[in-house]
């Protein structure tokens, strides 16, 4: 009989290892699947995780991955914060396209003037649309204790309405023969998150991305508050004997989600997708969960899931053009991965062991 | 005893763990009607030998005979189907249910909720234990909670009754009426196998005592008959040290409480109402009472968990009450909890990251917020070193240390911070008579170097031995504080509330 | 010779049973048609935006020589992936962008509008008429009004009851929008939703009509489904596949109606007096022929100000930004 | 404006309609919570039992056996989640949001030959005298079997929670999940039995969406209607009847906003679409104020040392 035993410590090997394993098995499984489907396995896991790395078109798709990347990576390292310390806020989508109005909506009420302080001033306005939408469930939840995760989830579904509603009437493009959505932000230079050397993909958002998993790396691995963070995630009650104001910490925790959020979205806004409209977001905020969990909620960890994650989209399309697979097979693909990582995770913290069950 | 006489014979079970081996081939009988005590230090095995018997754990090897017939329950339903109940030491009530809810989910077979309701108050009258089917567990007093356990076995006509330390969270009085409803049983030709850690309470009840060390059993003996000294040396196999104290006259008043209430922070809580003391330097205060009696609050107050008016908390003259731990920390005023795991200590963090945990700022670990690792870990090994913490390192995790290494760590962790005020709350719960001494004699110095400490804790014997005055919590109030010297349990069982309202109780 | 290779980009699932679904009919009729000589791609559920710029690069690096971009959004997407790749040929579908390699098509939908609006307003009883509106964009708006211009041309006393779903797509919202109606007095429901859930509320309600919308929706049929707007994008796909072929592509405008076959009018089934379908069948053809405009003078706009003199009809311009509704609708459109 | 059309008595009758899937799964959801367990799945359940659900019908031509389907179809999907939470230990909500991912994208691989097909009708109740009654009749009597159903199984939630030894024994372990295993309750076997209870519940209010509803198959076609189911427990404060107020309100109001639409009442259509989930909120916030705790055990892991 199997059984499982809790290790006395959480195993190093296996923390590296389980991710590695997790993907693996998904190759296996996803392979299957696509053999069900009536396609190559061999072909179908080539085209997903080695076309765009390595194949022939890679100087297009390399740069892309880190377009797709960015905004997954910028908005799960601040999820990931408020989910080490056991605060769930799963309406980073709602936060998300937030701060892209507010980002956009600041940017447009300058138009045409073209002046140095236009972006900077994009950057605030976007991470504050995202900070005050995430601040409606930290307050709810700090001064009634309203669970987190229902209120920013609903608030996901309200900012949708708003987005629909400005991208029909505040932020429509008035040259724009009555059609919604925004001037497209790409012709307005000073409001324009370009490339910052052409063709690398690099742009703003990305560089963000980048300084963020430093930036979360350092406060929780050197600096006090991220240590609170993580006490307070491992062991509540401790943290409150150290010191910690559960209040204080929900509001950081959900206000630098919301505010990264809604960076990831003003980028979002002003760079690749460039305009305001019905069908702006994307998603992003809930894969972002995904990215989180499958990255552990280390910083490190994220940047890789966020772009490992791109890479099954981009070689996900790929797949779909090329072989013909349903984007719905891709869908399952990417839960199977999340599924195998989730499943093996437990050999960190616990040992198998063959051997006399015990009563149970 | 003859062979129709015993009612559980065990042989030879043997059970291991990874790394440890909890029951190294034990053997005893127990008779009907007997009072028998499983005596030994923590971790000796006691606890994992009765879950055998009650069907949660298997042996790996030895075998069981109850009333002549091989006995090998896979499951509690099979062990309490022949005749075996059991009152556990922890983790058996629920506390949002009520109390025949409870009692119903022990037993096999239960009866419609309403004649169950009758048996109960039945039952529990009948053996002096009154309870109210349909109260909240979580709203009963410890005392009360554990009538719920015992009722729940009593309803079941045991043969054989198991009790795992029952006594702990008793009063004097409450142990008196326990011990006569026991006999009652036993009387009756119930079996009792009694675990306790309190000597002078087996010799008072049990016709019999086996005695286990590291897993094995290693002696036998009749209580009446052996002074609780020789059984203690029995349990630990060597001779024990009495903590060492030199009379110094008290300081001034660092601490004072005045009026301090406040609510509890947890439902089943217990508020503290105007409490109010003055703990001078040098000086150590015992604070008594059975658990849930305010104890936990207390101790968040001090520590600034729970805040309170600002004049109600007073440190060396400046008024606190409104302060949050940190601050307090950084004025002198340092605590340790009850709890271990979980709220003393983070279970899953290393040595190092619990060191942090409330060094940071008196130890200048951090610097602008930046966290100061080396120094951390350098801290971390200095408490391992002075208080003989056994572990491979600091980088372990709380979890790994045995009960008692994690406690002297945590109270190391608080003395070597050299507070002024120090305020501990069951220091020795759970820890063996060795490493209990070196934390009493660490609270000893302590106070010797002019630090006002104040010691909670429901152990009367350890209260005795360091206190210089004492005062009892009783449901959120505290007695008069008097001094340590002379007081009889008799007096102390009185400032402790007395029965707890069993007084209706007529044995 | 190589095969043509063509590309379709969606927006939706192809199993949305609506908008992506026709386009994907649309596709497979390229390749019943040409066979072997053509290879169709295509990507769904690609969002607006980088995801779509990225898609139709990878399909033009991969070798496409003609792209459909089937969705409003793809418009920018569109115009910038085409400047990277002049060889390739672009179709963008209901946009007003074009370029060299960038041609744009979309279906007068509201011709459609005006014969079913005709039926409609013939067949109401109690003269109230719900319109399950998606998002308050021209091409919606132009669908009201065109529907309510000749329901009141054959019933003066006609009124419009419309609800806004504000989504492309929410089966369970369009069933509830649906009975909502009906029960606020609508027996005759029109919709520019794509699910057949009103459709299905309809038949559970009784005597209710309602026509089908993207798809012919032929299985509520004969009733409550008395006749249908259908999207068929075939023809078009054909003809431009082939022109790319023969090496005659050229960047167009096109928006088609009834006349070339890009709105279809499905049957119009025997639930509907013979004198009605015959009147609905000459408007069809009059539109068709050209001989008649939807938006043909004199029309006011809601507010009373004219808008079209007598006989004068609306030039496309007006039509495709159209942002007002006439005279005589009530309730204003979200801002 | 006109208010006056709107007439409450079919206003409460839609409804109740609209409020049967998030009811279902809501009630199913509650049982799971109440065993000490968080599935977040919910929305991938339901869209997994809306196809299961709609191939069987189509296929058999019996929406029951449809039904049926749909409640094995979503117990088994919520199997997985059992097996990755009570016997790989792995983070409840983690893997909640994964069975929603992986339930979206097998429902449509599932669905790909159902478009647009029409599934055999549901019949509806149609007792001779009481569905005739003025005013009630039309309200309390003429619906469809399951929307009976599904009130029937709140009072049989209800009732089981309350009076039966397992609804006290799914309590227990719901609350300390310690105690009831050292008592010797099979603390994974009972939660594995709950979340596919709740599995099946979900697939059932699926089905609803795709065989009575809507109805018609396609993907993504629950839009959301798990998450408000989740938001339902919470309401109920782990309540049985009070799921059914909280499902008849959101139902209510999503209803009466498109009425007061229809109506041409002069408040902009996106604050009304908004409202269900703004009232939601509002809801919760005022919920949180009642103090009736979660089950002390929810979310956390349980792993017997033995
Ligand atoms: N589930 C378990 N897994 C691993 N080790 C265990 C387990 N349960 C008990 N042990 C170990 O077995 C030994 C005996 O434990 P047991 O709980 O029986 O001691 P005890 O005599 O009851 O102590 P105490 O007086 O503290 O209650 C200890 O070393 C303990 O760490
Ligand atoms: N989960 C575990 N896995 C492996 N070993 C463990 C585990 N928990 C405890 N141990 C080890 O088992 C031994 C006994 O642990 P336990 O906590 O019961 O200590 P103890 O015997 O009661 O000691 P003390 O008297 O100091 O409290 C220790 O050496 C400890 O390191
Ligand atoms: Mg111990
Ligand atoms: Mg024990």
């Amino acid at each position: 009989m199997l059984r499982l035993e809790k290790r006395r410590q959480p195993s190093r090997i296996w923390a590296w290892a389980t991710p590695l394993a997790a993907v693996l098995a998904t190759i296996l499984f996803g392979g299957l699947l696509f053999m069900a489907l009536g396609k190559d396995p061999v072909v179908a896991i080539r085209t997903i995780f080695y076309d765009p790395l390595f194949g022939q078109h890679a100087f297009f798709y390399r740069p892309q991955l880190l377009v797709k990347a960015a905004p997954l990576i910028l908005i799960a390292i601040g999820l990931s914060l408020g989910f080490r310390a056991g605060i769930w806020n799963i309406g980073a989508e709602g936060q998300y396209i937030v701060g892209a109005l507010a980002g956009a909506g600041c940017a447009l009420a300058f138009y045409p003037m073209e002046a140095w302080f236009i972006f900077p001033l994009m950057i605030l306005s976007g991470a504050l649309g995202g900070f005050l939408w995430a601040m409606i469930p930290a307050l709810l939840k700090v001064r009634f204790g309203t669970n987190e995760i229902l209120v920013s989830l609903m608030l996901v579904y309200v900012a949708e309405q708003l987005l629909a509603s400005m991208s029909l009437g505040l932020l429509k493009n008035p040259e724009g023969f009555g059609f919604p959505g925004s001037r497209n932000l790409q012709q307005y230079e000073s409001a324009h998150n370009a490339e910052l050397i052409a063709g690398t993909g690099m742009h703003w958002g990305v560089a963000f991305a980048f300084i963020m998993v430093i930036f979360a790396y350092v406060l929780l691995n050197r600096h006090i508050l991220g240590y609170h963070i993580r006490l307070t995630g491992e062991a509540p009650r401790a943290a409150r004997f150290a010191g910690v104001v559960p209040a204080r910490l929900v509001i950081f925790c959900l206000g630098m989600g919301g505010a990264l959020a809604g960076l990831a979205g003003m980028f979002e806004v002003a760079g690749p997708a460039g305009q305001v409209s019905i069908d702006f977001n994307v998603g992003y905020g809930f894969t972002a969960i995904i990215v989180a969990f499958l990255g552990r909620l280390h910083p490190v960890g994220i940047l890789l899931a966020g772009l490992l994650m791109a890479l099954t989209y981009i070689g996900g399309e790929i797949a779909q053009s090329n072989l013909g697979l349903p984007a719905a097979a891709i869908q399952v693909f990417q839960g199977m991965l999340l599924f195998f990582l989730l499943a093996v995770d437990v050999f960190t913290n616990y040992r198998l062991r063959f051997g006399r069950g015990v009563a149970a | 005893m003859t062979g129709t006489d015993i009612l559980l014979s065990i042989r030879g079970l043997t059970k291991a763990y990874p790394g440890v081996v909890a029951n190294d081939d034990v053997s005893f009988d127990i008779g009907r009607g007997e009072v028998h005590a499983l005596l030994g230090e923590n971790g000796a095995g006691k606890s994992t030998l009765v879950k055998m018997i009650y069907g949660l754990v298997k042996p790996d090897s030895g075998e069981m005979v109850l009333n002549g017939a091989a006995f090998a329950p896979s499951e509690p339903q099979a062990a309490r189907a022949a005749g075996v109940a059991m009152v556990f030491q922890h983790f058996s009530l629920f506390d949002a249910l009520n109390v025949a809810e409870n009692i119903a989910l022990g037993m096999a077979d239960p009866p419609a909720m309403r004649d169950l309701a009758t048996r109960i108050r039945d039952v529990s009258e009948q053996y002096g234990l009154p309870l109210d089917p349909y109260r909240t567990v979580g709203d009963l007093s410890a005392g009360e909670r554990q009538r719920v356990e015992i009722v729940r076995c009593l309803l079941q006509d045991p043969k054989l009754l198991i009790m795992d330390e029952p006594t702990s969270v008793l009063t004097p009085q409450e142990v008196e009426i326990l011990f006569a409803t026991l006999r009652k049983l036993s009387a009756e030709g119930t079996a009792i196998l009694y675990i306790s850690h309190k000597l002078e309470e087996i010799r008072a009840l049990c016709d019999a005592a086996t005695i286990l060390r590291l897993g094995r059993k290693v002696a036998e003996c009749t209580p009446r008959e052996t002074t609780a000294r020789e059984m203690a040396e029995l349990m630990v196999g060597s001779e024990l040290l009495v903590p060492e104290r030199t009379g110094k006259a008290p300081g001034p008043v660092r601490l004072a409480l005045k009026g301090l209430s406040v609510r509890s922070p947890s439902q089943f809580g217990t508020s503290l109402k105007e409490v109010s003391f003055e703990v001078r330097g040098g000086e150590v205060l015992g604070l008594a009472g059975v658990a849930g009696n305010g104890q936990d609050e207390l101790l968040a107050a001090l520590s600034g968990e729970l805040t309170s008016a600002r004049g109600m908390v007073v440190l060396e003259g400046k008024e606190i009450g409104q302060l949050g731990p940190m601050a307090r920390r950084r004025m002198g005023l340092l605590t340790a909890p009850e709890e271990r795991l979980g709220h003393a200590a983070a279970p899953d963090m290393s040595l190092t990251e619990n060191a942090l945990l409330t060094g940071a700022e008196r130890e200048g670990l951090m610097a602008n917020g930046f966290l100061r690792w080396g120094k951390a870990r350098a801290f971390a090994k200095a408490i391992i070193e002075r208080f003989d913490v056994r572990t491979p390192g600091t980088e372990n995790a709380a979890r790994s240390l045995s009960g008692g290494n994690l406690q002297k760590f945590v109270i190391g962790r608080e003395v070597m911070q050299r507070p002024d005020v120090l305020v501990v709350n069951q220091p020795t719960w759970g820890v063996d008579a060795a490493a209990a001494a070196v934390i009493r004699q660490a609270l000893l110095d302590l106070a010797e170097g002019g630090t006002a400490v104040i010691v909670i804790s429901q152990d009367l014997d350890e209260l005795m031995e360091v206190s210089d005055r004492f005062a009892a919590l009783n449901e959120g109030r505290l007695s008069e504080v008097v001094p340590a010297q002379g007081l009889t349990v008799e007096q102390i069982g009185l400032m402790m509330g007395g029965a707890h309202g069993m007084e209706v109780a007529h044995v | 010779q190589e095969k043509t290779k063509v590309g379709f980009v969606y927006v939706g699932p192809i199993g949305d049973g609506g908008w992506t679904h026709e386009h994907d009919v649309g596709r497979r009729a390229v390749e019943e048609e040409f066979g072997d000589k053509v290879e169709t791609v295509y990507v769904e559920n690609v969002p607006e935006g980088p995801d779509a710029e990225r898609v139709m690069t990878q399909m033009a690096l991969d070798g496409a020589d003609l792209i459909f971009t089937t969705s409003f959004g793809y418009m920018d997407p569109t115009i910038n992936v085409a400047k990277k790749f002049p060889d390739v040929k672009f179709e963008h579908a209901t946009g007003y962008k074009t370029a060299e390699n960038v041609g744009t098509y979309s279906a007068r939908f509201y011709e459609g509008r005006a014969v079913q609006g005709l039926i409609a307003g013939e067949m109401t009883e109690s003269n109230i008429i719900g319109y399950i509106g998606s998002y308050p964009i021209p091409e919606v708006i132009r669908g009201i009004n065109s529907a309510y211009i000749h329901a009141k041309k054959v019933n003066p006393d006609v009124e419009f009851k419309i609800v806004w779903a504000f989504t492309w797509f929410d089966p369970a919202k369009e069933a509830d929008a649906a009975k909502v109606l009906i029960e606020q007095g609508a027996d005759v429901i029109l919709q520019h939703t794509d699910s057949t859930a009103p459709q299905a509320a309809a038949e559970a309600a009784g005597n209710v009509y309602t026509f089908g919308q993207a798809s012919d929706m032929a299985e509520f049929a004969p009733k409550p489904r008395i006749s249908s707007i259908i999207d068929n994008w075939a023809p078009y796909y054909i003809e431009q596949v082939k022109a790319v072929m023969d090496g005659t592509w050229k960047s167009e405008q096109t928006w088609d109606g009834i006349g070339p076959g890009m709105v279809g009018i499905g049957e119009i089934t025997d639930a509907v007096p013979a004198e009605v379908k015959e009147e609905a069948l000459a408007l069809k053809d009059r539109i068709a022929s050209g001989e008649y405009h939807p938006f043909t003078g004199p029309l006011k706009k809601q507010d009373g100000s004219d808008w079209l003199a007598e006989g004068e009809t609306a030039d496309d311009g007006t039509l495709l930004g159209m942002n007002f509704f006439v005279e005589g609708i009530e309730g204003e459109i979200p801002q | 404006m006109d208010l006056s059309a709107i007439n409450p008595v079919l206003l409460i009758a839609s409804l109740m309609v609209a409020a049967t899937p998030i009811l279902l799964a809501g009630i199913g959801e509650l049982v799971v919570e109440r065993a000490g367990v968080l599935n977040l799945g919910v929305e991938g359940m339901m869209i997994t039992g809306a196809i299961c659900g709609f191939a069987i019908a189509v296929n058999t031509g019996s929406p029951a056996l449809g039904f049926v389907a749909a409640a094995g179809g979503g117990a088994l999907l919520s199997l997985l989640f059992a097996l990755l939470t009570q016997y790989a230990l792995a983070n409840q909500v983690a893997s909640g949001l994964a069975l929603t991912l992986f339930g979206l994208g097998l429902s449509s691989l599932l669905g790909q030959g159902y478009v647009g097909i029409k599934p055999p009708p549901t019949d509806r109740l149609d007792i001779p005298v009481l569905t005739d009654l003025p005013v009630v009749g039309r309200i309390l009597f003429g619906h469809d079997l399951m929307v009976y159903f599904g009130i029937a199984l709140v009072a049989l939630v209800w009732a089981f929670l309350k009076y039966t030894r397992a609804g006290l024994i799914l309590r227990a372990v719901g609350e300390s999940h310690d105690a009831a295993h050292a008592l010797g309750y099979k603390v994974k076997r009972i939660r594995v039995m709950a979340i596919m209870f709740g599995g099946a519940c979900a697939g059932l209010g699926g089905a609803y969406i795709s065989l009575v509803r809507v109805p018609q198959w396609t993907e993504g076609m629950t839009a959301g209607a798990g998450w408000i189911a989740l938001a339902l427990v919470v309401f109920a404060s782990w309540k049985p009847w009070r799921v059914l107020i909280g499902a008849y309100l959101f139902g209510g109001v999503t209803v009466l906003q498109l009425n007061l639409q229809a109506a041409g009442l002069a408040i902009p259509v996106e604050y009304l679409s908004m409202s269900p989930y703004l009232i939601t909120i509002l809801v919760l916030v005022i919920m949180s104020a009642d103090k009736s705790r979660a089950p002390a055990s929810l979310g956390r892991i349980f792993h017997a040392s033995q």
